[in-house]
């Protein structure tokens, strides 16, 4: 196995999930494809922890931190939403754009 | 590679048990069930009367927010794991530093306690 | 002795590992059939009754027609219900129940064991997975008790996976080890023994963890009969419904296996063959989790919950600061 | 600010619910886990016993009180027979009346047996269901003894009983009280002190003083109250004013209480039939009663205390053989009004121990 | 040869778990059932949990599963149903033009990498480091605590921050 | 308590089977035979009944599960969710204004189900025929299989009828046709 | 903390005691002598004097006799609808001959409605079942027993006994 795989593994997810970040409506979702890119850099992580010049771990210990750090971002980002929830009763990105609450 | 094997066999586990109900459900299933439908058997089952209203309604944060204590501490366990294998290794200096690490999430226990989102009511 | 363990993969490799899963299976099925018929059982003598003696000698093919009663019973797809999600909720709930048997060490050689270096972690990453097939079945069902259930459920299990994943950690500082057959080599050396003995906190706890996680009484609260009818599956009729109770009973297999491998020295005792060492230990495990069925009543939600979190997670999170402490001490 | 909460959902508690004790329908409105309202339906078991009753003589009315309150059947013979020979003015010869007070103490003793075992069934408790129903099935073969039936005796007449015990049933009852007697710790150990138990009943489902008055309650729900109120010693009848017994009360009017008093009343009312064996007299079983009876006509009331409190029978007669109008005053109706009070505000696993604790039986409720 | 490489059992692997993740996550932005989304989510982690394993970082694989597939699509469930109605499903995208737009865009994007990828000379050696010699949680557990202290404790603030910060916003109201 | 010579014992010979055959169809054995019979004896030795009581009946039909006559023993364990029953055990009066409840809950059960009448209630109206609000015989609103007199049944006879109910699965799997 | 051992300790001693369960069918269960059970009926002793049919509260009772050439009545039809008789025993207490009586018979369930319904000749039949006689029916009983016996015996399993 090569390294270009896996590489472009990542690319085509973080493709993916940008394209829902920038597309859906549901910030829930949107949320849902911001982890996804998360996890498309964690896949270039390890993989270069693994292929790398010099394999070291150091790349899997990062994307540990990203993973703890997805899971922080995800609970102050449903937190967020849902005090915006509360708000406006919706969950929607359009009614997010307001942003004057 | 040999290590590799064992993930093989883990995967083997995962095919066997997907095969099983696909196999039972999906394939024996159909020729050995019954399957008879009817409006009044597909209908929603409350206690034999007729259920008000959706099932799916909006549910009660108390559930989020468990599920929210569990992401982060689920975390924190994610963590204490390499530093409990290294232990023997780390020594004292290891000891302090998780205590700094539990003493952190124990105080974010206590709030979430202080801030009553333990109690259900 | 022939190991796939060693040998590099080869389809005769595959075959030897294709063949040792099967078997896994096979045993499994059998198990949970008679643990289904041992549990009546128990359950009826600590009652004064017999329970099924019936059907085969002794009612010992009393689960075997329960089970094909079940097969060729209609299943019910609900109107209301979200069919996909309602036909897939049974498979994810069972796959990773099946899966984590995939590292317990039954025996002292390990053909039948992935000998993981995180099998632990592996054990209990994959439990957690059930949890989104029940509030799923819960979800699909689009009916208020199955969905209560359902909820209640997750809710439950999310809140007792962080005490059991904190009581084990102890043995894991003693042994310096994710890899169960590992752990169980170092109790046979350990100047304490089993684990039982220096880790008797965690023991308990994760006991009582394990007990919550299986959804048994007394934190049988998610599938609650005098509340909630039947819980998460009140909608799932025959073989679908067989898959939640074999799930179900898998993981009572599954945990008390466990529970053996951490705490009780696994397959590890004298004169028996170390399988037998294994499955003793193990049923005394499953007989206490039945014994404590007949014997108890229910939790109430919200004090479960409260239990969890201010009883267990603090006991859990002092046992590890003392098991630190002390051999740091020792 | 409230749109995180979740919205209210309407949930059908029975009619075929595993905890409702048979067709009894609640309609509960939930937010969450919490009930903000209850409404009970009955009806579902309507059989329209009174009606029929107008119909009937005298003596065919019994097999229909019989299954009224279905788990206390000696009880309602006896509230109706009472009630005739009341307005009849009969006496009732002694055998027939000791007799009579040992089969109705036997009868609450199973019955609050019952209670227990399906309670404790609700809780979640599956063995101290099949221990209760152990010891009630002696009491039934008891009765099956002495009148050949296990559920709906038929056994009492106006005037006295209509079989005498069979050679060797005193002493049956009377091992079988001394040895449930010493039966009762096992409850209190296996269940009164269990903590889990503890604390899904205590300080719940509390009624006050008041409100047990002021819903007309009777029987252990008021006497959980404080309120020391048994019409067999309030208002006797028969011939409970020659035992020696008590009458427990609680304290706080929770589901503990009524619990515990269920388990203390037990134990008197096997102190009571230990006392009658020992002095049954010899004699007949009933007394002259015409064959056919025909009740004066006038109006008559009159209240025993039930295994679930005052149970009454209010007669109008017009001097035939049928009564005019025949009411029933039972308490198990009574006492569930109050269950809408008790449940607005708890949680929804409240609702169970709550709606056990209240103890109804869908038989005396729909009548 | 399999796509210029060689068919060995790890490339099998590899395209199996790349096409799990592709196909769920076109899925997760196909599907308009939110609750079918969060199945497919758990897909797209899972196959992300097993190129981990793929690439020797079992450790990692098995966090992945824990946090992403266990914890957080637990989690997104939970705020789907606190958000949603009924069987509640995506909105069909208002303007499709400017989702078709950023279709293409990413498209595009994805492609330049993808060329970018194919030419680069990656310098990777293939002899350092067996991963297996020693188990990586023992590796990561040294390079964890030794090396990376400050940013270990930094993130338990984090998290307690998190979870501090959360609670409050989720709470207000009561 | 002694032998007593006048009762009778619940042994029924099959119409068009031949004594062994019955006593065969009796004890449950295996039926080494074809799929049918094999699905006969699953299912009639893996009855679940709905929990449903209705009146007086539903406390014989709770004494009867309970520990003196044990209907675990049979392998009848009672359901709460009509979903996974198969039979339905109607114990007690049916009201008219239970009787389209009960409908649905008959119908919400999976196939193949089963109806037995327990108690003269539901078997025709009991005590409360002549009554105005009353449904006489539960066969009215849904089929029954098997009937069971009594007011109430005592546990060993609706043990007797949920036998004749195994045996009537027996029977009908194996093609034939129940004597009546 | 305490009270859920001893609660487990209750449980477990229950656990080796003597089981109460009665293993009815393969035990005959012995309902008392006064069980009140599918009647018998004895024409002979008859005196269609309709007591019965009017006390029964089910009106389930349907009789019919014609008088003889010795002036008597005789019983012709003699009905009884177990579909809603409710085993009160009115009609046995008011028969003035003992005509009708109740066995402690009890195994009545039918595939049908109408097999409930019974007539004199049942009823008359009644005790003794499918048995010709009164030995033939003990003696089936104990062959029974003897076979549960010992198979009971060859599985170690405590026979049911009565409590
Ligand atoms: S048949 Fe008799 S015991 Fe059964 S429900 Fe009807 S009245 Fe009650
Ligand atoms: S027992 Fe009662 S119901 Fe039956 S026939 Fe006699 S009087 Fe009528
Ligand atoms: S009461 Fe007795 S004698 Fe009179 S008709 Fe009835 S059975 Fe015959």
């Amino acid at each position: 196995m090569a390294l270009q795989p896996f590489l472009a593994l990542g690319a085509i997810l973080f493709a993916i999930g940008a394209y829902g970040a920038l597309t859906k409506r549901n910030l829930i979702i949107v949320l849902i494809s911001l982890e996804m890119m998360l996890n498309a850099a964690n896949i270039n992580l390890v993989a270069f922890s693994h292929f790398g010049k010099t394999p070291h771990v150091a790349g899997q210990v990062f994307a540990l931190f990203i993973i703890a750090l997805g899971a922080a971002e995800v609970a102050v980002g449903l937190g967020i939403l849902l005090a915006f929830f509360r708000m406006r009763n919706s969950a929607d990105v359009k009614d997010a754009s307001a942003m004057k609450w | 590679m040999l290590y590799a094997n064992a993930f093989i066999f883990t995967v083997l586990f995962l095919v066997v048990g997907m095969a099983l109900p696909i196999g039972a459900l999906a394939v024996l299933g159909p020729l050995l069930r019954p399957n008879r439908p009817s409006a009044g058997k597909t209908a929603t089952y409350e206690s034999g009367v007729e259920p008000v209203g959706d099932a799916r309604a909006r549910y009660n944060v108390r559930y989020y927010l468990y599920a929210l204590l569990f992401v982060v501490f689920d975390v924190e366990i994610l963590f204490l794991y390499p530093w409990a294998v290294e232990y023997h290794h780390l020594g004292l200096f290891g000891f302090t530093e998780m205590i700094v690490f539990i003493v952190l999430l124990t105080v974010g226990l206590i709030y979430a306690w202080r801030k009553k989102v333990l109690e259900w009511n | 002795m022939f190991s796939w363990q060693a040998t590099p993969l080869r389809p005769l490799t595959l075959l030897g590992m294709l063949i040792g899963v099967v078997v896994v299976l096979a045993l499994v099925l059998g198990i949970v059939t008679y643990l289904i018929y041992f549990e009546r059982k128990v359950i009826g003598w600590m009652q004064g009754r017999i329970g099924p003696n019936r059907v085969g000698p002794l009612g010992l093919l009393q689960s075997v027609a329960d089970v094909l009663k079940l097969l060729i019973k209609e299943d019910i797809i609900p109107a209301n219900a979200d069919r996909a999600l309602f036909l897939l909720a049974p498979v994810i709930a069972f796959v990773p129940s099946f899966m984590v048997l995939a590292v317990i060490p039954y025996t002292a050689s390990h053909i039948f064991t992935a000998n993981l270096n995180v099998g632990l972690l592996y054990y209990i990453a994959l439990s957690s997975l059930t949890i989104l097939g029940i509030v799923m079945a819960g979800w699909a069902s689009n009916n208020k008790y199955s969905l209560l259930g359902g909820m209640r459920s997750a809710a439950q299990m999310i809140s007792y996976e962080i005490p059991l994943g904190l009581s084990v950690l102890g043995v894991v500082m003693l042994a310096g080890s994710l890899n169960l057959v590992t752990i169980v080599q170092h109790q046979a050396t350990d100047r304490f023994g089993w684990y039982i003995i220096p880790q008797i906190i965690g023991f308990v706890v994760f006991m009582i963890a394990a007990l919550a996680e299986l959804n048994r009484t007394p934190f049988d609260l998610p599938e609650a009969e005098s509340e909630l009818v039947a819980g998460y599956f009140t909608e799932y009729s025959g073989f679908r419904f067989a898959f939640f109770m074999l799930s179900e009973y898998v993981y009572v297999f599954a945990i008390s296996a466990l529970a053996t491998t951490l705490f009780l020295g696994g397959w590890a005792g004298p004169f028996l063959p170390s399988w037998l060492w294994f499955a003793i230990k193990t049923s005394a495990i499953i007989f206490f989790l039945f014994w404590v069925r007949a014997t108890m009543p229910r939790m109430r939600g919200d004090q479960l919950m409260s239990f969890a979190w201010k009883v267990l997670i603090p006991v859990a999170l002092f046992n590890v600061v003392l098991t630190g402490a002390l051999s740091l001490i020792g | 600010m409230c749109a995180l909460r979740s919205e209210e959902m309407i949930l059908n508690v029975g009619p075929q619910h595993p905890s409702t004790h048979g067709v009894f329908r609640l309609v509960v409105t939930i937010d969450g886990e919490q009930i903000v309202d209850a409404d009970p339906v009955v009806g579902y078991l309507h059989r329209g016993t009174e009606k029929l009753a107008e119909d009937l003589q005298y003596v065919q009315i019994i097999p229909y009180t019989d299954r009224l309150d279905y788990v206390a059947s000696m009880l309602n013979n006896y509230a109706l027979c009472h009630t005739v020979e009341y307005a009849l003015d009969l006496e009732v010869p002694a055998r027939a009346e000791y007799l009579r007070i040992i089969v109705m103490e036997l009868q609450r003793v199973a019955s609050h047996l019952l209670f227990l075992g399906t309670y404790l069934l609700d809780l979640g408790a599956m063995s101290p269901f099949l221990y209760a129903f152990q010891e009630r099935e002696q009491i039934i073969m008891l009765f099956n003894e002495i009148c050949g039936a296990r559920l709906t005796y038929n056994y009492m007449r106006v005037g006295g009983v209509q079989w005498d015990a069979p050679p060797g049933w005193i002493e049956k009852v009377r091992d079988f009280t001394a040895q449930m007697q010493k039966k009762v710790p096992m409850y209190h150990q296996l269940v009164t002190g269990n903590e889990i138990f503890l604390n899904r009943v205590r300080g719940i489902g509390v009624i006050s003083q008041e409100d047990g008055i002021a819903y007309a309650m009777s029987g252990i729900n008021l006497r959980s109250t404080g309120f020391n109120w048994d019409l067999r010693k309030n208002r006797p009848y028969s011939i409970y004013d020659q035992f020696e017994w008590a009458v427990p009360v609680g304290k706080n009017g929770d589901c503990f209480d009524r619990y515990f008093i269920h388990l203390q009343e037990i134990e008197q009312s096997l102190n009571i039939v230990a006392q009658a064996v020992e002095r049954v007299p010899d004699g007949p079983i009933i007394g002259k009663v015409p064959k056919l009876v025909r009740v004066p006509a006038g109006e008559y009331y009159r209240g025993i205390e039930g295994a679930r409190g005052e149970l009454g029978v209010y007669l109008v007669s017009d001097g035939k053989d049928k009564p005019y109008r025949l009411k029933l005053r039972r308490p198990s109706f009574v006492n569930l009004q109050i269950l809408r009070k008790l449940l607005i505000g708890q949680s929804m696993a409240n609702l169970i121990a709550i709606l056990g604790a209240v103890d109804i039986v869908l038989g005396e409720v729909d009548a | 040869m399999f796509f210029g490489m060689p068919l060995t059992g790890q490339t099998v692997s590899f395209f199996l778990l790349a096409l799990l993740i592709i196909a769920s996550g076109v899925m997760l932005m196909t599907l308009t059932k939110v609750m079918h989304m969060a199945v497919a989510l758990a897909g797209v982690f899972l196959g992300v949990a097993g190129i981990f394993i793929l690439l020797g970082a079992d450790f990692v694989g098995m966090a992945q599963i824990l946090v992403y597939a266990g914890a957080i699509t637990i989690l997104m469930v939970f705020a789907l149903m606190l958000t949603q109605k009924g069987d509640d499903t995506e909105s069909p995208e208002a303007s499709t033009g400017r989702s078709l737009l950023t279709l293409l865009g990413v498209v595009v994007f994805t492609g330049i990498m993808l060329l970018v990828l194919r030419g680069t000379t990656w310098p990777y050696s293939q002899s350092a480091v067996d991963p297996y010699t020693q188990p990586t949680v023992v590796l990561i557990a040294q390079s964890l605590y030794h090396t990376y202290t400050i940013p270990f404790e930094l993130l338990s603030l984090i998290l307690t921050a998190a979870l501090v910060g959360s609670v409050v916003i989720a709470r207000k109201e009561d | 308590m002694e032998l007593r010579p006048d009762l009778t014992l619940p042994v029924i010979e099959y119409e068009g089977l031949s004594a062994e055959e019955s006593a065969d169809l009796r004890k449950a054995g295996i039926v080494l035979a074809p799929l049918e019979q094999i699905k006969g004896w699953a299912r009639s030795n893996s009855l679940w009944p709905l929990s449903f009581g209705l009146a007086c009946c539903a406390i014989e039909m709770m004494a009867t599960g309970a520990s003196h006559y044990d209907l675990d023993r049979f392998g009848i364990i009672f359901r709460a969710s009509p979903r996974q029953s198969d039979v339905m055990i109607v114990a007690g009066t049916v009201t008219k204004k239970m009787g389209p409840l009960l409908k649905r809950l008959y119908d919400q059960m999976a196939e193949p189900k089963w109806v037995v009448a327990m108690g003269s209630c539901a078997t025709a109206g009991g005590p409360y025929v002549r009554s105005y609000s009353v449904v006489k015989g539960v066969d009215q609103i849904v089929p029954v299989d098997v009937y069971i007199p009594g007011c109430p049944p005592s546990p060993p006879a609706l043990i007797y009828g949920l036998n004749k109910l195994q045996e009537k699965i027996r029977i009908e799997a194996a093609g034939k046709k129940v004597p009546v | 903390m305490f009270g859920i051992f001893k609660g487990l300790g209750v449980t477990f001693g229950q656990m080796t005691k003597k089981k109460v369960t009665l293993q009815y069918p393969d035990v005959r269960i012995n309902m008392p002598e006064r069980y009140r059970g599918i009647h018998q009926f004895i024409p002979e002793l008859c005196i269609v004097c309709n007591q019965c049919a009017r006390i029964c509260p089910t009106d389930c009772i349907s009789l019919s006799g014609t008088r003889n050439e010795d002036k008597k009545l005789r019983i012709d039809t003699y009905d009884i609808n177990f579909e809603i008789c409710i085993l009160c025993d009115l009609c046995v207490e008011v028969c003035p001959t003992e005509a009708i009586l109740m066995t402690p018979r009890f195994e009545l369930a039918s595939y049908t409605r109408d097999e409930l319904y019974k007539d004199m000749e049942w009823l008359y039949g009644n005790h003794l079942g499918e048995f010709g006689s009164h030995e033939q029916a003990m003696a089936a009983q104990a062959a029974r027993e003897a076979e549960h016996a010992a198979a009971a015996a060859a599985n170690g399993v405590e026979p049911g006994g009565d409590s």
